[in-house]
C-alpha cells in the first residue's frame, strides 16, 4: 500500500476518470498534498490538530465479555471516540489543513452517513472556511442528528433527490458543483474513492488508524500482531487506513461490506466517479443502486486500493446483512457498553458470525475498527427493533 | 467519409457547424428527432447512450437519462434503432466510460462502427486515461473526440488538439451540460486558443441555448453543440417537427451570420 | 477538596441526612470505596478502564478563532470527547468498579440530561451488572436519544411524573426505589450531591478532569497554571472534578449555573437528597423548581462542597441564562467546530459575556472544562433555533 | 404529660397504641380528621408538615403532600390550625428535615411547642445528623422519636432506643411508606430487636394497612402508625367519619386481640 503514481494506479485500478474541466485541479491537489506530506511543518500541524482538537490517539479497547462468549480475543480501535464520532475526521483534518495551504476558502464535500459532512463542518468552522455538503435525501432523513449538526457548525446542507438519494448520488452531484468552483472551493472527498490523488490521498491521511493500532497491538498482543484485522468497507476509507498499518504482517485482512452495497465483494470492473474500481452492474453497464441499513455502507463501488488488495488475495471482502448488522449492533451494546455506528457494526456482526462457525479459530487474536458511533443511527435503529 | 473529413468539408467551405444532441431512447420513437434535425440543417449529431451516473451533466440531460433509462433504453438497442436508418448526417455517439468499460474498448467500438456511428464523445475520459479507447477507435474507423476545458493549460490544450479526432470539443465554460442565459467569456476564449493550435475542427458545447448563442460562439469556433436546450424542449413534449424548428433557427441564425460578414 | 472525614463535612455543608433504611447502606459504600481507594489494584483497574474504554486522558484543546474574537487564550478540556460524550462517565467507571467489588449486581441511577444514565448503562454492561435508571418525563421527551441509548444498553429507563419531572424528582425517585433494594443494588449518584461519601466520592473519581488538566496546562501555558478555571455546574461533579486539580493553585475558580437552576449563586442553607448545601427555596422552606434549558443543570441544589468553596470565597459562582448558553453553543459551534452540551454552553457563555464586559482581563488564560458533547440537544435546539 | 408518658401509661395499661397519620392542611377542613381520629380511638396522631421532596414517602403520601401544597399549605398555617384545637390526644408532627432547617431547630421546635404539639418525626433525619435537633426539641419538650430499620445494626438500635424519646418507630420494610398487602416479616424482627433493648414504647409503621396488618403488626410491638391507608381514603374523598369509622374497627380489633389473650 505505497505511492501509487501520477497515474495513481493499484494496478489496474484508480486513475483519474475525470471531465477535462477537473484535471486541472485534481493535479493541483497532488501537487499540494504531495508537497505538503514531506513538509514537516504541515505534518506537524496535522499531528498536533489531531492530538489537541480530534482526540488522537484513539484507544484500543480489549473486548473481554462478547471475546469470551465468542472464543477469541476481539481488541476494538475506537475511532467512535474521535471528535465527532467517527474516523471521517481524520482525513478531513488533512484535507482540510491542506486546502488552507492552497489558498482555498470553501470545502465541499459529499456524505452518507453524516460523518463526512460533519468532520467537514467541523474542521471548516476550526479553520475558518466555508463548508458544503451534498446529500442524499433518504440519507437527510435517516441521519437528520448528522444534518442538524452540520447546519450548526455553519455548513450549508443541499439535498439532492435524484438517483437513489444516497450516497452515489450525492458524490455525483458534489463532483458536478466542484467543477463551476474549482477556482475557490476544494473538494474533500469523503472515502478512498474519486479519482488520483483522493484513494492515495485519503488512504494516507486515515493511515494514522492503521499505525497507531499497530504500536498498540505490539504491547497489548504477546504475538505483537493480530491473527486479523477486520474493518467495515464503505468506500473503504476506515479499512484502507487500517489495512495500512498491516499489510506488511502476518495479519489477515477482511474486509466486510454490506450485502446491498458490496462493491467489492460482488461488484465487475468499471468506472464511477473517477475511478476504475469495482462496481455493482447491471448487465448493460448500469451501476446499481446499494441498498442498506447503513447510510454509510450504502455505495455501489468501493476504492481502487481494495480492488487490488481483492485481486491480490491481500485482503478478502465479505458481506453481511442489515439484520445481522442490527444484532451485532445490539450485541456489542449490551456486552460492551459501546454502541457502534450502523456501519460499524457490520465489521462486528462477521467477526460473531465467523467466530460462531469456526472460520475464526478459537483463540484467534482480532482486530476490529470501529469507524464510529451510533448516535447518529436511533431513528433507523428505532424503525428497525 | 470520416466525421472529421466530413466537418472539415463543410467548415471549409464556410458553414458553421451545428450538432444537436439528443438522448438516445428517450422515447419510442426518439430517432424521428434524428430525422427532424438532418432537415433542419444538423452537420453532425451527438446520441447519447445513457448511463445511470452522468457525472457532467446537469439536471436536464440527468432528467432525459433517467427517462431513457426507465424506459429500460439500451445501449445495444440505441445503436439497433439506429443501424436501422437511413441518414445522411454523421453520427456521434456520446456516453460516459463506464459503458466502455463494461464491453471493452474494442468490442465497443466495433458496436459503434457496426450501428454506423463514425464518432464518440466521453466526457469522463481525459487524455491521461485515453489510450486504451484511442487505439480501439482508431481500429474500428471511429473519431474518438477529446474535449477542452477553460481549465486546460497550453500544453496540454495542444496535446489534445493533436491527439483529438474528429472535431475538438470546446467546453465552454467551468461547469455542467444545461442551458445558460449567456455564452460564457471562456467560451471564446477557450476555442480561439485551440484554433491557434490546430487545423481541425472546433465545437464549441455547453449552455448553447439559442441561436444568439450560437451565432455568438461560433464566431471564434467552426461551430456548436447544443444538448440541454433541445433535451429540454423534448422533455416538455415538444414533438420532432418543432425540435426541428427550434434548429432550423439556429441554422438560419448561423447562416446568416456567415452571410452577412 | 480533602477527605471530610467520617461525617462528611465540607464546613457546615455535606452529611448524610438520610433515612434510617439508607445509613447503613451509605457506611457499606463508604468502607468499600475508602478501601478500594488505596487498593492498588481498584486504582491500576480504574486507570486502565479509563485509558482503554473512556479515551483517557482527554485533550486539552487551545481554542483559537474565539480566543482571537474574545481577547483571551481560551483553553477547552475535552470532556465531550469521553466514551458517551460527557465526564459523567468518569465518575461512573470508578463506582460501577466499586459495586462491583462490593458484589452488587445492579446499578440504580438518576439522570437529568441522560449522560449520567448513559454512562451508567455503558459500565453496567461492561461489567455485566443490570441498570436501572430514573428519569424525569419531561426530560425523558428533551433528551430522546439518550433515552433511547439506555435501553440499547440494556438499562431499564423507569419515567418519573412527579413534581418537576426533571433531574430533582427522579434523584428522589431513585433513592426511594434504594431504599428498598439496598441488598443487591448499589445507587450510583451522578453528581456531587446525595448523602455521604458521595459529594466526595464523586469528586474524586471526577478529579481525573483537574488532575489531568493541571498536567496538561504546565506543559501548554509559560505560566504553568491558568488564570481562571471555569466549568458549569448542575450538582457540580465536572466543576468540582475540575476545581479539585487548581484549588491549590492561583487560578481563580468560577462555576458557572443555569439562571434558573442555581443553587450555590441563588440557593439558601437547606437538606435535601442527604445532604445539608445550598437548595432554592420559597419562603417556607419548600424547594423551588429548577427552570432550565440544560436538563443537566435543570437542578435547584448544588453539591454541598460547592457551597463550602462559595462561603470561604474560594469559587464565585455565577448564572447564565438560557439564551446565553444558546448562542455561545452556536458560536463555539461555527468558530472551533465543537457543538457542546447545552449544560457546557453555559461556561462558555460566561467566558464570552466575561471577557466582552472586560471581567476576564485581556491576555487572560481560562481553562474551561467542556463537560459533554450537543448531539443529545438536538431536539432542544431544532424547538429554541 | 409528655408524649412518652402519655403512651406509657397506655401501654403499661395493656393497650396497643394506634396512631394514625394525616397530612396537614390536606383539605381546608383537615382538622376534622383530627376528631374523627381521636373519636376512633388514636393514642396519638401524627400531623404530617408537608414538605416538596418526600424522599421516603410512596405515591399515595407523596400525592397528599402534593395536594396540601397546592392547596398553599404551610407549617404555619397548620400549626395555627392545630393550636386552636381543643382534644385530648398528643399530636407528633412529622416532615423533612429540610423544614427544620429553614426556620432553625429552636424555633421550629418552639413553634411546635406553641402549637401543643408533643413530639416530632424527621425521617430523614438520622442518629448520626440529630444533635442540634436532639437539643433543641428537648428545650422546647418535645419528644424527637428516631427511626429504627430492619439494617440498623444491633449497636446503633441500642443507642437509637437509648436516644429516641416518646417512643422508637420502628420502620417495617425496607421501603418507602405505602400500603402493602402483608405485614413484611421484617416488622417483627425489628420490634422484637428494639423491645429486648429498651422500656420505650415501640411503635410499627410502613405498610400498615388493615385491622388484620394492625393486629399482626402489634403482637411484638407496642402499637401501630397507619399512614399511606388513611391518606388513600382521604385522598379518595373519604369524609372524616368514614375515615374515622375505618379506625375504629383498627381499633376494636387491636382491643379484641389484647381480650382474646
Ligand atoms: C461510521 C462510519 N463507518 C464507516 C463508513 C464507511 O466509509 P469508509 O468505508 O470510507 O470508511 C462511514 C461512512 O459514512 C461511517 O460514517
Ligand atoms: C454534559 C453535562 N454537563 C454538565 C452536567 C451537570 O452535572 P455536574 O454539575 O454534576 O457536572 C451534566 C449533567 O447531566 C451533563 O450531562
Amino acid at each position: 500500500m505505497s505511492d501509487p503514481g501520477r497515474q495513481g494506479r493499484f494496478g489496474e485500478y484508480g486513475g483519474g476518470y475525470v471531465p477535462e474541466s477537473l484535471v486541472a485541479a485534481c493535479r493541483e491537489v497532488e501537487e499540494a498534498f504531495r508537497e505538503a506530506w514531506v513538509d514537516p511543518g504541515f505534518r506537524g500541524s496535522l499531528a498536533r490538530l489531531l492530538a489537541v482538537h480530534i482526540g488522537r490517539p484513539t484507544p484500543l479497547t480489549p473486548v473481554r465479555r462478547l471475546s469470551a462468549e465468542l472464543g477469541i480475543n476481539l481488541l476494538l480501535k475506537r475511532e467512535d471516540l474521535a471528535h465527532t464520532g467517527s474516523h471521517k475526521i481524520n482525513n478531513v483534518t488533512g484535507q482540510a489543513l491542506l486546502a488552507s495551504r492552497m489558498g482555498k476558502t470553501r470545502l465541499i464535500a459529499e456524505t452518507g452517513a453524516g460523518q463526512h459532512g460533519v468532520a467537514t463542518a467541523t474542521v471548516a468552522a476550526l479553520l475558518g472556511l466555508k463548508a458544503t455538503v451534498f446529500m442524499g435525501e433518504r440519507d437527510i432523513e435517516r441521519q437528520a442528528l448528522n444534518v442538524f449538526r452540520m447546519r450548526m457548525l455553519g455548513a450549508e446542507v443541499i439535498p439532492v433527490g435524484t438517483g437513489s438519494r444516497t450516497l452515489k448520488d450525492a458524490t455525483s452531484q458534489a463532483m458536478r458543483h466542484w467543477v463551476g468552483a474549482t477556482e475557490d472551493s476544494y473538494y474533500c472527498v469523503g472515502s478512498v474513492i474519486g479519482p488520483h490523488p483522493y484513494p492515495w490521498m485519503v488512504r494516507t491521511f486515515q493511515r494514522v488508524i492503521g499505525d497507531e493500532a499497530r504500536g498498540q497491538c505490539a504491547s497489548e498482543l504477546s504475538t505483537g500482531v493480530p491473527d486479523y484485522v477486520v474493518a467495515c468497507v464503505g468506500g473503504g476509507s476506515n479499512a484502507a487506513g487500517t489495512f495500512a498499518g498491516f499489510v506488511d504482517t502476518s495479519a489477515r485482512l477482511v474486509g466486510v461490506e454490506a450485502e446491498g452495497g458490496a462493491g467489492a465483494a460482488l461488484g465487475r470492473a468499471g468506472v464511477l466517479h473517477g475511478a476504475r474500481s469495482l462496481f455493482l452492474q447491471d448487465g448493460h453497464g448500469q451501476i446499481v443502486e446499494a441498498h442498506s441499513v447503513a447510510a454509510g455502507l450504502d455505495y455501489p463501488g468501493v476504492g481502487p486500493e481494495h480492488a487490488y488488495l481483492r485481486d491480490l488475495g491481500r485482503a478478502r471482502y465479505v458481506t453481511v446483512t442489515d439484520d445481522e448488522a442490527i444484532s451485532a449492533l445490539v450485541r456489542l451494546a449490551r456486552t460492551e457498553g459501546i454502541v457502534p455506528a450502523i456501519e460499524s457494526a457490520h465489521a462486528v456482526a462477521w467477526v460473531i458470525r465467523a467466530a460462531g462457525a469456526g472460520e475464526l479459530p478459537s483463540g484467534a487474536t482480532v482486530l476490529l475498527t470501529l469507524s464510529g458511533r451510533g448516535d447518529k443511527d436511533v431513528s433507523t435503529l428505532k424503525e428497525q427493533l | 467519409m470520416t466525421l472529421e473529413t466530413r466537418l472539415r468539408d463543410r467548415r471549409d467551405a464556410g458553414r458553421k457547424l451545428l450538432m444537436p444532441y439528443v438522448t438516445g431512447g428517450i422515447t419510442p420513437t426518439w430517432v424521428d428527432y434524428l430525422r427532424a434535425f438532418a432537415d433542419a440543417g444538423a452537420d453532425a449529431i451527438e446520441v447519447g447512450l445513457p448511463f445511470s451516473d452522468p457525472t457532467l451533466d446537469g439536471v436536464t440531460i440527468q432528467q432525459a437519462t433517467d427517462a431513457a433509462l426507465a424506459r429500460g433504453a439500451t445501449a445495444r438497442d440505441i445503436l439497433g434503432d439506429i443501424s436501422g436508418l437511413e441518414h445522411d448526417v454523421p453520427l456521434v455517439a456520446s456516453t460516459y466510460y463506464n459503458l466502455v468499460v463494461h464491453d471493452g474498448p474494442e468490442r465497443f467500438c466495433a458496436a459503434l462502427r457496426d450501428a454506423g456511428v463514425t464518432g464518440l464523445i466521453v466526457p469522463d475520459l481525459p487524455l491521461d486515461e485515453a489510450g486504451d479507447l484511442e487505439d480501439a477507435a482508431a481500429s474500428a474507423g471511429i473519431d474518438l473526440v477529446l474535449l477542452a476545458s477553460p481549465a486546460t493549460p497550453q500544453p496540454r490544450l495542444d496535446e489534445i488538439a493533436r491527439r483529438s479526432r474528429g472535431f475538438i470539443y470546446a467546453v465552454s465554460l467551468m461547469g455542467t451540460t444545461g442551458e445558460r442565459s449567456v455564452v460564457a467569456e471562456s467560451a471564446t476564449t477557450l476555442a480561439s486558443r485551440i484554433k491557434r493550435s490546430t487545423e481541425r475542427p472546433v465545437m464549441v458545447g455547453f449552455g448553447i441555448s439559442t441561436p444568439e448563442h450560437a451565432v455568438e460562439a461560433a464566431r471564434s469556433a467552426d461551430g456548436v453543440i447544443v444538448g440541454a436546450a433541445v433535451m429540454r424542449r423534448v422533455l416538455d413534449g415538444a414533438i420532432p417537427h418543432d425540435v426541428g424548428a427550434d434548429l432550423a433557427r439556429m441554422r438560419r441564425a448561423l447562416d446568416q451570420e456567415r452571410d452577412r460578414r
